[in-house]
């Protein structure tokens, strides 16, 4: 073999502290290397230049450079070489940077081990075999789980996009959080005004497939050919023939079943369709609370139902669908304030969540927009909103900021104004994170035009003292305790990951963290994408996130999706496992451990042995330790390249 | 499980009543209690004020005096003394706490590794006992007694070393209290600091926070206040007179041991309750509550009447049109 | 008021201690003010505990041990209930306490001074004699009014024993106090 | 260019590609200095970690090796690390066995953002290995041989024994020709035991014909496992006689689906124990320097609870005396499968689990004496691979990984080195496999106790995982399975 080895200074980063003229020089003393260099800037113009005329003037079959991490330029050289001629596989590094001359300032130390780090490279490199990408179909259809705001922006780009979707809503309504809120910050407008027409599009949309009241229940496949078991749960509605006109639940005689879409703020009927807006616009009927199913008789609505849609022995049906890409914007739910008992612990009714309020506000909601006190009715004069309620609160487990509910508790004191002139809103805040397009400007606008008075400084507990509640808290930036009698109290609940999160996850194969929030692939630079290729993140599903964000991450995953999409056929890393039969003696035992079920049996000639699906094998090597024949070797770090290293560290 | 009774130093002086109802109230419910042979005192705030080891000394030297007489558990009614042993038990989880310990009771560390559980005489009665076993005992119920349950500061908090309860809005005495035949109000200061030992050096303290708590009790239209600590009781009961009344309106509000009105409804003699003790007349409440039961039969009746009087007159009217048909 | 030189004021050692006595670590504090908020006693404070916490993070020894709060804390813990930090912060004030009463500072002398007349009472008699106490009190402070109107409540009542129930241990009890000393002298 | 000087150590690293060499990155772009002793494998994930690249280094001369992945949970390939733990806790359990300080390997997780816990990890460690100074070479180590003669094994304790009493199984041999005549039309053949070529030696009989069956024997000297032949027979329907332990092994083949059920009929035999032949040549030996072969017996015959044999000097043996060292501790003396011939239904259990005597004896040893044993045992190794052959779990067979080029684990040269890394590649092989037969070492022409590395794994399998090879078909043997919290597992502070 014919190896060059360059080594770079990369400036003074690494030539400041390590002799790097000086590992070049020893680097020519080692096996198959017959040419050996220094150069600047290994990844300027020059630089590969250089590469490129060493390989064509010396005929180099392996190239060695010895810089940066390969985490920064191994794909920058691999198509260096392979510009060459080379295969991009006949390429090592060495990292002399990161691991050697940031590290330590002893130069002679230093040296030592950037020659023995070539050294290792070198050996490796001569084991190093040409690998050639393979390539398959894909299905150019794409799920998108989740109908809040993300995922219908996801689902309508990729629509547009010509591709077909799959959306799978686990309400009986799109929409998601966004469609409960009265008016959105900084414009104040109105939500369902805004959102109301997105959500016609897709269910209008002739590419946009919608299960709403259904769930995913089981993915199998890989990028390109996931096979998706859809579960649609029962509505004892048939939503062939229902219009959504609206005279079951005007019959209902058992309105008092719990109204979720309300945040039960109210009660509703049995059966009923969410909200005006719903899409699809379908009734839907709440076994646990209706007549039918409880006490076995009535079917009031079947009578008046003009299509006869109403089906009581309605069950469970699980649909299977195939995509080539999965989209997850199951987004976030709230945190439960029940838990702060010294908030009440959910036994003051005239304590309520933001979200409650929101349905408070809008016209839509139990009250017609009129705000008005559970407890009594009575329009509250004095209210209070407490921020930070299950945010930045390490002793209930939620240590991380929910980003939006400085602007939402804005937005709600500014509205409570318009509602109520007379009124005055304070709100308790610990610091007021506005950093958006025009969100300072929005809370500077809530004091100074709308006179909401905003107090630096936590609650510590609220006490019902007449028909009011005391609300006992601090002015921090007056040094003193304080207090407000107040006729309602909205607590800011921060957000925490939708309820099912983890198990979707592990469906996915994706990982999450501690919070039940998915992890992207990079925090920065690969915001939308995670570790199983194919699969995507739209929305709070991977963080908190307001509405704009929300949007963006959802047109952002549709671009990624269209991207994987556009390629007619997509290729498989070829660093992956591969069996050699000959060695095989078929125990299963890599079956048994590959996490991806990347391994399948074939019978060749009466014997069972074991085969790699290429597109399946993500390349982790564990099936390679697991095999005692050493018959399943991952390529590129099979065990004879990572001994070679071993050996060039121990045994010389 | 044997449980060690450890009365604290008050019960010998200004809470002998809560000392005599709780011994009295165990004794009707069956529950025995030793006594930790020469128990000393656990040196209360003034010690953890001074210096955690010895708080931690002073308290140790009772729990190891438990467990030298056998006892897993040991429960005590001062919430004070149960501050000062659970938390010494707590921290002698810390080698270098127990090793310091250990130096000035003069004993080996390792003695003071595993001492026994320690918990309120409350814990006691509504875990060990029961609620419905105390409801199947009770004699005379208190009917139309209102009361304000009042827990005091520490017996809940911190969370993590009293593990007893809510630590903001405990329920326990609530339910015994119902259990009891007593109605019990909401009151949003259960676990509100009454002032605590600071009558004696900052009068003022207590008379603010002690004020609140009953001024809170008096608008809930509390009959009493019932507690489960003596130095509650004393800042609410004896200097009832010095506190500052919200709204300047002051009322007498008798203040229970929880342990007398147990006494009481288990049919245990006032004077082995040591009713006799309180400073504000606890008749005054039982005169209350007498007066609400009557009131609310006498409300009945005059419905009761009232429909009477309505089903006559139809009745009459009946009859009429009946002799007018004739 | 003056400038504060956050300089010159820091004091590292004394943060350290602090830490190191109470097992709490100051910087998880991030002044929302709970503590507070909810401190039954703070209208009698002359620095809130929050602000206590926030000269701690400073490292301003003499202001904090200076302050008359560290002695009016009551113990109840709602602070320490209520941190978003799980901070225990009445452990801490309790340590502050420790280390003021180490260096002989206390700018509420009727406290420390009851707070002796407790303890020693209990070093004699192993048990606490309720009258000897505030009898010790009053002598120490000359208070001689003290609570001369709760007499005539608490008299008939027959509670206050006129003798200390003094212990068998009670020597015993007398040798902890003895070593507590002597470490603390050590 | 300097040669590398005296105040560095070897220290090998393998680091996963996403998290920990990521971490080492950040340390880096963070200039957390760090000591320069440390030499960086990348690998895709902690998974790819083979516990033998471990070893390979440790007995190349490395001074310490450390493995990074990812956290648990964390794992880009959502499992690797998982495997990880349990085959790299395995090994640092086993090290020991050879004399190596545990201390010398360490593995932990650092995700791609710890910079400063990857600096922190690496000066912890490498200082560790700093204190424990250069590895001492096992190639370099003093012989060690706490041999009475040479050709002994280890000196087994010998205990008075209980077990096995020859004659509480009175099995009978007839019952179990009857059972083999029965089935042996719908079988090829049928493994058994006849006379070798002298009465102190039983070999494997192979019956095909009714009359193959008379040749049959049954008794102490039956000591090999036939279910090594097992395998062999693949996708033929074969019959095999079975001894309590044998039985585990086809458990295991079972287990591992390399004998398939319906192709396998088990005859077991209740087992009174079987005799080490090289105690009872030494028992017999009459005189100073006669040859071995000088005592074969005409005859052996069972008496009671011991053994006589006829010959120009007869002989009496009991049996407690000459048994074979597995039979010390075997606790299944019954097959736990298969057409078993129970025999004398109150068969006393064995003596029940109690430390076998080689492992016994190596426990006793210093961390050093153990070294200087391996190289003294490795001197005398020939490399025959007769362990491995008579390995009823050694199944590669011809794709041995012993002698394989791709993979090249071993090399050929004759040194301590290579033949110690083959011994440690079958124990590690074997882990949660090996049902502790003792073939192996019954097999090895020149004694060398290489049971004793199976059963140091054996019990670390049994700490770990409370994991016992060869007695459920259907379990899953731990090294193939893994626990998200695993139990008796605890995090090394790193």
């Amino acid at each position: 073999m014919r190896i060059g080895v360059f080594v770079c200074h990369c400036g003074s980063n690494i030539g400041g502290t390590v002799d790097v003229p000086g590992v070049a020089q020893v680097a020519r003393a080692y096996p198959d290397v017959v040419f050996s260099s220094d150069t600047m800037y290994a990844c300027s113009e020059p630089g590969q230049a250089a590469i490129v005329d060493a390989i064509r003037e010396h005929a180099l079959d392996g190239v060695v450079v010895a810089s940066c991490t390969p985490r920064m330029h191994e794909p920058t050289f691999r198509r260096t070489v392979e510009r060459a001629g080379l295969n991009r596989y006949m390429f090592e590094m060495a990292n002399i940077r990161e691991h050697v001359s940031w590290i330590g300032k002893d130069r002679e130390a230093n040296s030592n081990k950037a020659a023995e780090l070539v050294r290792m490279a070198v050996e490796k490199l001569r084991l190093n075999a040409p690998l050639y990408p393979k390539s398959f179909d894909v299905t150019k259809r794409v799920l998108v789980i989740g109908g809040g705001v993300a995922g219908i922006q996801a689902a309508l780009d990729c629509a547009d996009g010509g591709i077909e979707v799959v959306l799978v809503e686990r309400e009986s309504t799109i929409g998601g959080k966004m469609a409960k809120l009265d008016k959105t910050f900084p414009t104040v407008d109105c939500s369902s005004c805004i959102l109301g027409p997105k959500m016609v599009d897709v269910s209008q949309h002739p590419n946009i497939r919608l299960y709403a009241h259904a769930e995913v229940e089981k993915i199998g496949g890989y990028v390109g050919n996931f096979k998706v078991d859809v579960r649609r749960k029962a509505t004892y509605v048939d939503w062939e023939l229902c219009t959504g006109c609206g005279l079951c639940m005007e019959k209902c005689p058992s309105k008092k079943s719990p109204d979720a879409f309300n945040e039960h703020v109210g009660v509703t009927t049995s059966i009923n369709i969410p909200f005006p807006q719903a899409i699809p616009k379908k009734a839907i009927i709440d076994p646990t609370s209706c007549r039918q199913f409880v006490k076995g008789k009535c079917g009031v609505c079947a009578k008046v139902c003009p299509t006869g849609a109403i089906r009581y022995d309605m069950e469970d049906q699980v649909v299977t669908e195939e995509v080539g890409a999965i989209i997850t914007a199951t987004g976030y739910d709230l945190f439960d304030y029940t838990r702060y008992a010294e908030y009440g612990g959910g036994r003051y009714p005239d304590v309520i969540t933001s979200l409650q309020y929101e349905r408070l506000l809008s016209a839509s909601g139990p009250t017609g927009g009129h705000v008005k006190r559970p407890s009594d009715g009575k329009e509250p004069k004095t209210v209070v909103f407490i921020q930070c309620v299950g945010s930045r609160d390490r002793s209930v487990d939620r240590p991380y900021c929910s980003g939006f509910c400085c602007m939402y508790t804005a937005k709600q004191a500014v509205l409570t104004k318009d509602h109520i002139p007379d009124s005055r809103s304070y709100v308790f805040y610990m610091d007021i994170r506005a950093n958006g397009k025009m969100y300072e400007e929005f809370t500077r606008r809530a004091m100074e035009e709308y006179g909401v008075q905003y107090v630096r400084g936590r609650v510590s507990m609220i006490v019902p003292q007449g028909d009011k509640y005391l609300v006992r808290g601090v002015d921090t930036l007056l040094g003193e305790q304080v207090e407000v009698p107040a006729d309602l109290v909205v607590l800011a609940v921060g957000a925490e990951s939708s309820h099912g999160a983890p198990q979707l996850a592990e469906k996915l194969r994706i990982s999450y963290d501690n919070y039940g929030f998915f992890m992207e692939s990079h925090c920065k630079l690969r915001p939308v994408e995670t570790n199983t290729a194919g699969v995507y993140l739209a929305g709070a599903c991977q963080g908190p996130k307001d509405i704009p964000s929300s949007v963006g991450q959802g047109s952002a995953a549709a671009a990624k999706v269209l991207g994987l999409f556009s390629r007619g056929r997509l290729e498989s890393d070829p660093q992956i496992s591969q069996v050699d039969v000959r060695r095989c003696v078929g125990c299963g035992k890599c079956i048994t451990t590959c996490p991806y079920g990347a391994i399948e049996w074939m019978e060749l000639r009466g014997e069972m042995k074991a085969r790699v699906i290429e597109t399946v094998c993500q390349g982790c090597g564990i099936c390679t330790v697991t095999c005692p024949q050493g018959a399943i070797q991952l390529q590129h770090f099979t065990d004879n390249q990572i001994l070679a290293e071993v050996n060039a560290l121990c045994l010389s | 499980m044997n449980l060690a009774y450890y009365p604290g130093c008050s019960g010998l002086g200004t809470s002998r009543e809560y000392e005599r109802s709780t011994r009295a109230a165990c004794t009707a419910l069956g529950v025995k209690l030793t006594d930790i042979p020469d128990w000393s005192c656990c040196g209360s705030t003034p010690a953890h004020a001074l210096e955690h080891a010895l708080s931690g000394a002073l308290s140790a030297r009772n729990l190891v005096g438990a467990a030298k007489v056998g006892c897993d558990t040991v429960a005590t009614p001062c919430p004070s003394c149960l501050s000062n042993l659970k938390t010494a038990r707590h921290r002698m989880a810390d080698d270098g706490f127990r090793a310091k310990v250990g130096r000035l009771l003069d004993q080996p560390a390792e003695k003071l590794a595993d001492l026994p559980d320690v918990q309120s005489v409350l814990e006691t009665l509504v875990t060990r006992v029961g609620l419905d076993a105390i409801r199947a005992k009770v004699r005379q119920p208190l009917a139309g007694l209102r009361v304000a349950p009042y827990y005091g500061c520490i017996m809940t908090r911190p969370a993590d070393v009293m593990r007893f309860d809510d630590p903001e809005n405990p329920t326990s005495m609530d339910d015994l209290l119902t259990a009891l035949g007593a109605e019990v109000v909401p009151f949003p200061y259960k676990v509100e600091c009454c002032g605590a030992s600071y009558g004696v050096t900052r009068r003022d303290i207590v008379a603010r926070l002690s004020g609140r708590l009953l001024g809170a009790a008096r608008d809930a239209g509390a009959h009493a206040v019932v507690v489960a600590c003596p130095l509650c009781q004393m800042n609410l009961d004896l200097r009832q007179t010095q506190v500052e009344w919200p709204g300047g309106r002051a009322v007498d509000m008798p203040v229970f041991y929880f342990t007398q009105l147990l006494g009481r409804a288990l049919g245990v003699p006032d004077a082995e309750l040591g009713l006799e003790q309180l400073c504000v007349d606890p008749a005054i409440a039982f005169r209350r509550a007498a007066q609400a039961v009557a009131a609310r039969q006498a409300e009945e009746a005059a419905l009761a009447a009232k429909a009477a009087a309505k089903a006559a007159q139809a009745k009459q009217a009946a009859s009429a049109n009946e002799g007018g048909r004739a | 008021m003056d400038v504060t030189n956050l300089e010159s004021v820091r004091d590292d050692d004394f943060i350290h201690a602090v830490m190191e006595e109470s097992g709490q670590d100051l910087t998880h504090c991030y002044q929302c003010g709970n503590c507070t908020a909810g401190c039954p006693c703070g209208f009698a404070y002359d620095i809130q505990v929050s602000q206590i916490m926030r000269n701690l993070q400073a490292g301003r020894k003499d202001k904090v041990l200076n302050s008359r709060s560290i002695w009016l804390c009551l113990s109840c813990s709602s602070c320490t209930t209520r941190c978003p930090n799980n901070i225990d912060v009445a452990r801490v004030m309790d340590v502050l306490r420790h280390i003021a009463r180490r260096e002989g500072r206390v700018a509420e002398r009727g406290v420390t001074t009851f707070w002796d007349a407790f303890l020693a009472s209990v070093r004699k008699h192993g048990r606490v004699y309720e009258l000897g106490v505030v009898a010790n009190y009053v002598a120490r402070t000359g208070r001689v009014w003290t609570d001369i109107d709760l007499l005539p409540r608490i008299a008939p009542k027959g509670k206050l024993s006129p003798m200390p129930h003094g212990i068998q241990g009670r020597d015993e009890i007398a040798r902890i106090f003895q070593r507590y000393e002597e470490e603390r002298t050590r | 260019m300097p040669v590398l000087k005296g105040k560095e150590l070897r220290v090998v690293g393998f680091l996963c590609n996403w998290c920990s060499y990521g971490g080492a990155d950040t340390a880096g772009v963070g200039r957390f200095s760090q000591p320069t002793d440390l030499r960086i494998i990348r690998v895709p994930c902690s998974g790819r970690v083979d516990p033998m690249f471990v070893v390979k280094a440790l007995l190349g001369g490395a001074d310490g090796v450390l493995v990074s992945g990812c956290h648990p949970r964390d794992c880009h390939y959502s499992q690797g690390n998982f495997y990880a733990r349990r085959r790299l806790e395995t090994l640092k359990t086993f090290l020991p066995a050879l004399g190596i300080d545990p201390d010398r390997f360490q593995y932990t997780w650092v995700s791609a953002s710890e910079g400063q816990r990857w600096k922190n990890v690496v000066s912890t460690f490498v200082e560790k290995v700093h204190q424990l100074g250069h590895a001492p070479r096992i190639e370099e180590a003093a012989p060690y041989l706490p041999l009475a003669e040479k050709g002994d094994t280890l000196p087994a304790p010998l205990r008075p024994l209980a077990w096995p009493a020859a004659g509480t199984l009175t099995a009978s041999l007839e019952q179990l020709r009857e059972k083999i005549r029965a089935a042996l039309p719908e079988l090829d053949c049928v493994i058994g035991w006849q006379q070798g070529f002298d009465a102190l030696h039983a070999t494997p009989l192979f019956m095909r014909k009714p009359e193959d069956v008379d040749k049959l024997t049954w008794g102490p000297l039956n000591v090999h496992n036939l279910a090594t032949y097992l395998p062999q027979f693949k996708n033929r329907k074969v019959g095999v006689v079975v001894k309590g332990c044998d039985s585990r092994s086809v458990i295991e083949l079972l287990q591992e689906k390399l004998v398939e059920p319906d192709n396998v009929r088990v005859f077991g035999m209740a087992c009174e124990g079987v005799v080490d032949v090289e105690r009872v040549r030494k028992a017999m030996e009459p005189a100073e320097g006669a040859a071995c072969t000088d005592v074969a017996p005409a005859a052996v015959a069972v008496e009671g609870d011991g053994l006589a044999f006829e010959g120009d000097t007869p002989v009496r043996l009991k049996l407690a005396d000459v048994v074979a060292e597995k039979c010390r501790t075997c606790d299944t003396p019954v097959p736990l499968l298969g057409d078993v011939v129970e025999g004398n239904a109150s068969a006393p259990a064995g003596p029940g689990p109690d430390a076998p005597p080689s492992l016994e004896a190596l426990d006793a040893m210093t961390p050093e004496q153990r070294r200087g044993f391996w190289r003294a045992q490795m001197d005398r190794c020939l490399r025959c691979y007769a362990c491995r052959n008579a390995c009823p779990m050694c199944v590669c067979r011809d794709h041995c990984i012993a002698e394989s080029r791709d993979p090249h684990w071993t090399t050929q040269e004759g040194n301590v080195r290579e033949k110690l890394q083959f011994q440690v590649i079958h124990a590690l092989h074997l882990a949660g496999r090996c049902t502790e037969c003792g073939e192996c070492q019954r097999a090895c022409p020149v004694n060398i106790p290489v049971l004793a590395l199976k059963q140091w794994m054996n019990r670390s399998v049994l700490t770990l995982f409370d994991y016992r090879a060869g007695v459920d078909v259907n379990a899953v043997p731990p090294l193939l399975a893994f626990a998200v919290e695993e139990k008796n597992i605890k995090e090394h502070g790193l």
